[in-house]
């Protein structure tokens, strides 16, 4: 229908308000909602800019949101405390493990015993305790350094308070620019834990707009496959929150066409948790994800 | 004091403050402490075009913020610093709500408000209402009894007693707590500006630090504290035109 | 009429009790003058302030035309000894406030303050505040709120004792001129001899604290013309005088 | 009041809120404001094992935050209150940092002292100690200019004159403003004590959030008011001690 | 002895100038008495407040011991009109202000004070507040503070106001017992003929405001024994109360 909605002069027949963080996961919604790809489907979406993921998963819980650029953990923990979330696809992001410019290290096994920054129980976290698991470590032999603000995190890398920090894209090339060192990201690792989230009353009560939010990010994502970077950077800065210093320096991670998470991806950040005993109950893939918007 | 001395001293504090920052800066040499200088001019680039209307949503802001707490606190706190019943029935409901951080109802205030103003200006009033409530309160209760005689012998009633006596001896102590309201106000709004708007004092600077442009924050920040000087000298000469009693002490 | 039946007051501090007033007993007619005398520390201004409805918690019975001691339907001049002057208000506003309570702000006469200011020397003062008066002005500027009232009952706790003798005899024939013109039931406290005698046509003299009744004398002299320099009048007061020492030394 | 009348007071408050609370929780019937009751039974299960270390850092950080500060800005306010020069110099430097929301000092202060717990109080005093100084400055500009005259008369010099005047008379504001700082300290833990610690009050509530368990963060909360209840329950019998003389007004 | 040359004291209130002392000149010879007398609102507390070091902008020159005055050196006992207690210090506290002040705390004798607070009737008011005090013994609290001191120079502004006649003349005859044991310059006001005449050597007579000296007169009674009781004395009361009306009328 959504031709016949172009036809109809921009009569928005639907709307989705869906939070976002400056990150790369969020990119396809930006571009989306810049090149009118929304508009096109007939669809008026809100883009709600969040600065941290705590108001965004506030304001999502507290249905202000119908969805939001999230990931798995966040998913899991909203059903393990009641709220009826739904993983409804993934979304492309990156995290990186970062080394200060100044220490010698270049393998994962020199961090045995350092201070490496992160936040605690978050992404982050897991994505780190998964890349010290590659290299042949247990999260317990380095020393994590709670840090929850990224440009602090950031700061206290840069000048050496800290030996490695683990970064969320764009703020990762930011230090890789100023000379801290890539040791590892979870893009190496081919894990993906970020997701896209739809409160479960907006999958009953908005199911035509999802879907059609679907096609418009399909659309942004065809657009960032074929389109060079420069010619939409500055837009990204402008409206995505990003340092105007990774232009040109960012490599943006390959964004997918819309398509649920592997059950493998879930199921391990699951266990991770649970392991942990961050969650009270192990959860199913089937009962987080729902795949029926991008099947 | 005379206006213009007035001015010179503010010019004197100010250089004061920026000498201290260039210190400081000049001893990091980091960019997370950049050179007041640096600032000053990215400040006068961006300011018209950029900065203006952030100024001003946030204004508005702290004006409705710091008004509705003083018009809901101030009979609250009046009442409580007068009448030992309502003192005894609401402090300990005050001491209670009082040290709850209150970004932590954030989710709660969002069910309830929103994601818009309402709810940007409601948490601005719960952090600042126990402030001026506790102040005005203290204030009151420290009005000597004997105060009150005339007005008992008069037979006046409670509207008389609050304007006769009450607001007058206790404006010294509201307008001390209008102080410290604002500047909460003020420093509150990097909290409630961060989501569900994109203007606002607040909002600029996280989002400069969320992009680690740390010329474009401290601008930011610069402005802040020129907004809240403006207001502090605003209550000063309201102090001077009000209590005139006040000042004209020896 | 004024009546104290049996009027005990007692002062509750931290943790002991001080009887101030013992079961006082007297009655004032309608329109009569009564001077209190009575030694340092002997309950004079607990009394007064019983009568002005300010001290609540007494035993005994206290009425005023027959009715309980009620500011509200009463209209009470009450000077207290440190004059009950707001510190917050200029001359006028505190002279003015008793009028203001009692009848609004629209029933206030102009002609009627100006004229009561200049009987008492205050012309010119209206602007200042209480803290940039003499002792003496702010006396008379509680003088002048209390004549100002018109009351039914008039409460004088040492009305002119920071005047000077010539002042104070004058203020005293201001206060029997106001007086005359609208004879108020009135009870002054006063520390003088002489003073007693020229004003009050009842005399009551209290003990030594706790404070007892310990003789009511009716002054036959009161309201005669050109008293002061009358005979009589020494010799009144020289009496007085022998009894108060005898008593009081007891 | 006794201490018996006074327990039934608080739990009286405390039935009120959480009637309140339960009444919005039951309207709401979302997660995010979970049952009073099912966050009294969450509390009662956690707390002995989990929660009660968090308890005791924020305890002492609160301790040393709020010290520190009356360390340092009660002198500076009082100096600010007493000696014009003072306030005419530090005024503006403190009218700029006072609205500067600190939090966003966080990069500069994290470098200049870490990640342990000095640079968290570092922020504490930063946030609290304008308030302090303000309040108290306030204060004791409010002290009447008499109130000086007999120690100037005796040659006081100016420590006399601050342990004799500004120190007792500023007293019942040094109060308030501690009771500011105090509930400040609590509600800013939320802020201070999320980086570079796994232990306190406010990491124990932030991270129950971000793992959305609003059982446990309720829970927190709760803690964290009763710990500000007790704090100023111990700061009102601070005063009563303190204060005598301003208790015994009638 | 103190001088005083051409003493002039303007006050400045917010837009206009008020002079209250128009060139004084007078000298009271080391231990001598000396009574002040004028008219309400002539300067009279004005006057012992330059004495006292209080006002310290005024003109022309003044003197005690052929130095400035410097409360610092000096050892000045200063009661002011409204007697200058601190409402936060009880009875003891305030009666020994003033040898905490000048000679440290170790050096009080608690015989003398005892002595003091005996003769003037206070004992068993040590621990009360000056608010639980009556008018009278507030004024004798002043006095013991005064005389304790053991001053070089006393200044006494209207000491004896509030109390009874009887009274009066006990705490009268207090001071000429003081002041015998240690002879000391004393300044005082007072609005009584008769108080003039037995306490002053020297009797100072100010015209109305702005203070002008009328005449100083030597008294020759000053310090005769049984006094009060001697026709002189009547004689000379009533030739002093004669100039006075001349004088003060004109
Ligand atoms: N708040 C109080 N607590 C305890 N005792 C008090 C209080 N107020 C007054 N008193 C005592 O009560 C007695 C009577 O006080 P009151 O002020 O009535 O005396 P008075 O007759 O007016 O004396 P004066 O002539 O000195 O003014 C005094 O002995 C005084 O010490
Ligand atoms: N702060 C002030 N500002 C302006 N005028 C003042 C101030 N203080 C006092 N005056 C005026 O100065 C004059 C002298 O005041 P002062 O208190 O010395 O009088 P006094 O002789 O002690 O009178 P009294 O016998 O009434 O106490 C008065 O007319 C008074 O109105
Ligand atoms: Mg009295
Ligand atoms: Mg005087």
């Amino acid at each position: 229908y959504s031709k016949e909605a172009m036809k109809g002069n921009n009569v928005y027949q639907e709307s989705i308000t869906i939070g976002i963080l400056p990150d790369v996961d969020s990119i396809p919604f930006i571009i989306a909602q810049e090149k009118g790809y929304f508009q096109e489907e007939g669809l008026r979406v809100t883009l709600e800019q969040f600065k941290s993921a705590v108001d965004r998963d506030s304001a999502l819980q507290s249905g202000s949101l119908d969805g939001a650029v999230s990931d798995i953990l966040a998913a899991a923990f909203a059903k393990d405390n009641g709220f009826p979330m739904v993983i409804t696809s993934m979304t492309n992001g990156s995290y990186k493990l970062l080394v200060n410019q100044n220490e010698n290290i270049d393998d994962i096994q020199g961090l045995s015993g350092r201070d490496v920054a992160i936040s605690k129980n978050t992404v982050i976290e897991y994505v780190t305790d998964k890349i010290m698991m590659e290299g042949g470590l247990t999260p317990d032999d380095i020393h994590k350094v709670i840090v929850p603000k990224i440009p602090i995190r950031l700061e206290m890398l840069q000048k050496g308070k800290v030996v490695a920090a683990t970064l969320p894209e764009p703020l990762a090339t930011v230090a890789i620019k100023e000379g801290a060192k890539l040791l590892n990201s979870s893009d190496h690792l081919d894990i993906n834990p970020g997701v896209f989230i739809f409160t479960a009353k907006a999958v009953e009560e908005k199911s035509g707009a999802i879907q059609a939010m679907y096609r418009a990010y399909n659309k942004a994502v065809e657009f960032l496959a074929k389109e060079s970077p420069e010619n939409y950077m500055d837009m990204l800065i402008e409206k995505g929150g990003f340092p105007e210093t990774v232009k040109g320096a960012i490599t943006l991670p390959q964004y997918t066409k819309a398509a649920v998470p592997s059950e493998e991806e879930v199921h391990d950040v699951i266990a991770w948790l649970y392991k942990r005993q961050l969650i009270k109950n192990s959860y199913d893939y089937e009962e987080l994800v729902n795949d029926q918007f991008v099947r | 004091m005379t206006g213009k001395k007035k001015i010179v001293q503010y010019v004197h504090g100010m250089v004061v403050l920026f000498v201290l920052w260039y210190g400081i800066s000049a001893l990091a040499e980091l960019p997370v402490i950049p050179s007041p200088l640096a600032v000053m001019s990215n400040l006068v680039q961006i300011f018209y075009g950029k900065m203006m209307v952030h100024g001003f949503y946030s204004l508005w802001r702290i004006f409705a913020g710091v008004f509705l707490s003083t018009v809901f606190g101030m009979p609250i706190g009046l009442c409580m610093g007068y009448f030992e019943r309502w003192d005894r029935i609401l402090s300990p409901i005050v001491y209670l709500i009082y040290p709850i951080p209150k970004i932590a109802l954030l989710p709660m205030i969002m069910l309830l408000f929103g994601l818009g103003d309402l709810s940007k200006i409601v948490i601005m009033i719960l952090i600042i209402i126990f402030q001026v409530i506790v102040a005005i309160r203290d204030g009151v209760k420290s009005i000597p009894k004997e105060a009150y005689d005339p007005l008992y012998s008069l037979g006046a009633g409670y509207m008389d007693i609050f304007k006769e006596i009450i607001i007058p001896a206790s404006l010294p102590k509201l307008l001390t707590s209008l102080r410290i309201a604002m500047a909460t106000a003020i420093s509150v709004l990097f909290f409630t500006e961060t989501f569900g708007t994109q203007y606002g004092m607040g909002y600029f600077i996280m989002d400069a630090w969320m992009r680690v442009n740390y010329l474009e924050m401290y601008s930011g920040i610069v402005v802040l504290s020129i907004i809240g000087l403006a207001l502090f000298i605003a209550i000063d000469i309201l102090e001077e035109r009000l209590c005139r009693w006040h000042c004209s002490r020896r | 009429m004024i009546e104290t039946r049996d009027l005990t007051v007692v002062y509750k501090s931290r943790n002991s009790c001080y009887t101030a007033l013992d079961k006082i007993t007297m009655a004032i007619l309608e329109g009569e003058t009564c001077a209190l005398i009575g030694p340092s520390g002997c309950g004079k201004s607990t009394l007064l302030k019983v009568l002005a409805g300010i001290i609540r918690e007494f035993e005994g019975q206290v009425a005023i035309k027959n009715q309980p001691v009620m500011p509200k339907r009463h209209r009470i001049g009450f000077i207290p000894q440190n004059y009950g002057l707001l510190d917050w208000k200029n001359v006028y506003q505190n002279v003015t406030l008793g009028l203001r309570i009692k009848d609004g702000k629209k029933k206030i006469d102009r002609n009627d303050i100006a004229h009561i200011l200049d009987l008492l020397g205050l012309k010119g003062l209206e602007e200042r505040y209480p803290n940039e008066l003499s002792g003496g002005q702010q006396q008379r500027a509680a003088l002048a709120r209390a004549f100002l009232l018109k009351p039914d009952l008039l409460l004088m706790d040492e009305p002119f004792s920071a005047l000077d003798a010539i002042t104070r005899e004058e203020i005293q024939d201001v206060f029997l001129y106001v007086w005359k013109k609208n004879p108020v039931s009135t009870i002054l406290v006063t520390h003088h001899v002489e003073e007693a005698v020229y004003l009050g046509k009842k005399i009551v003299i209290l003990s030594d604290s706790p404070g007892r009744i310990l003789k009511i004398l009716d002054n036959p002299l009161f309201g005669e013309n050109d008293l002061r320099n009358k005979e009589d009048y020494f010799q009144m007061c020289l009496e007085l005088r022998k009894i108060i020492k005898e008593d009081w030394s007891k």
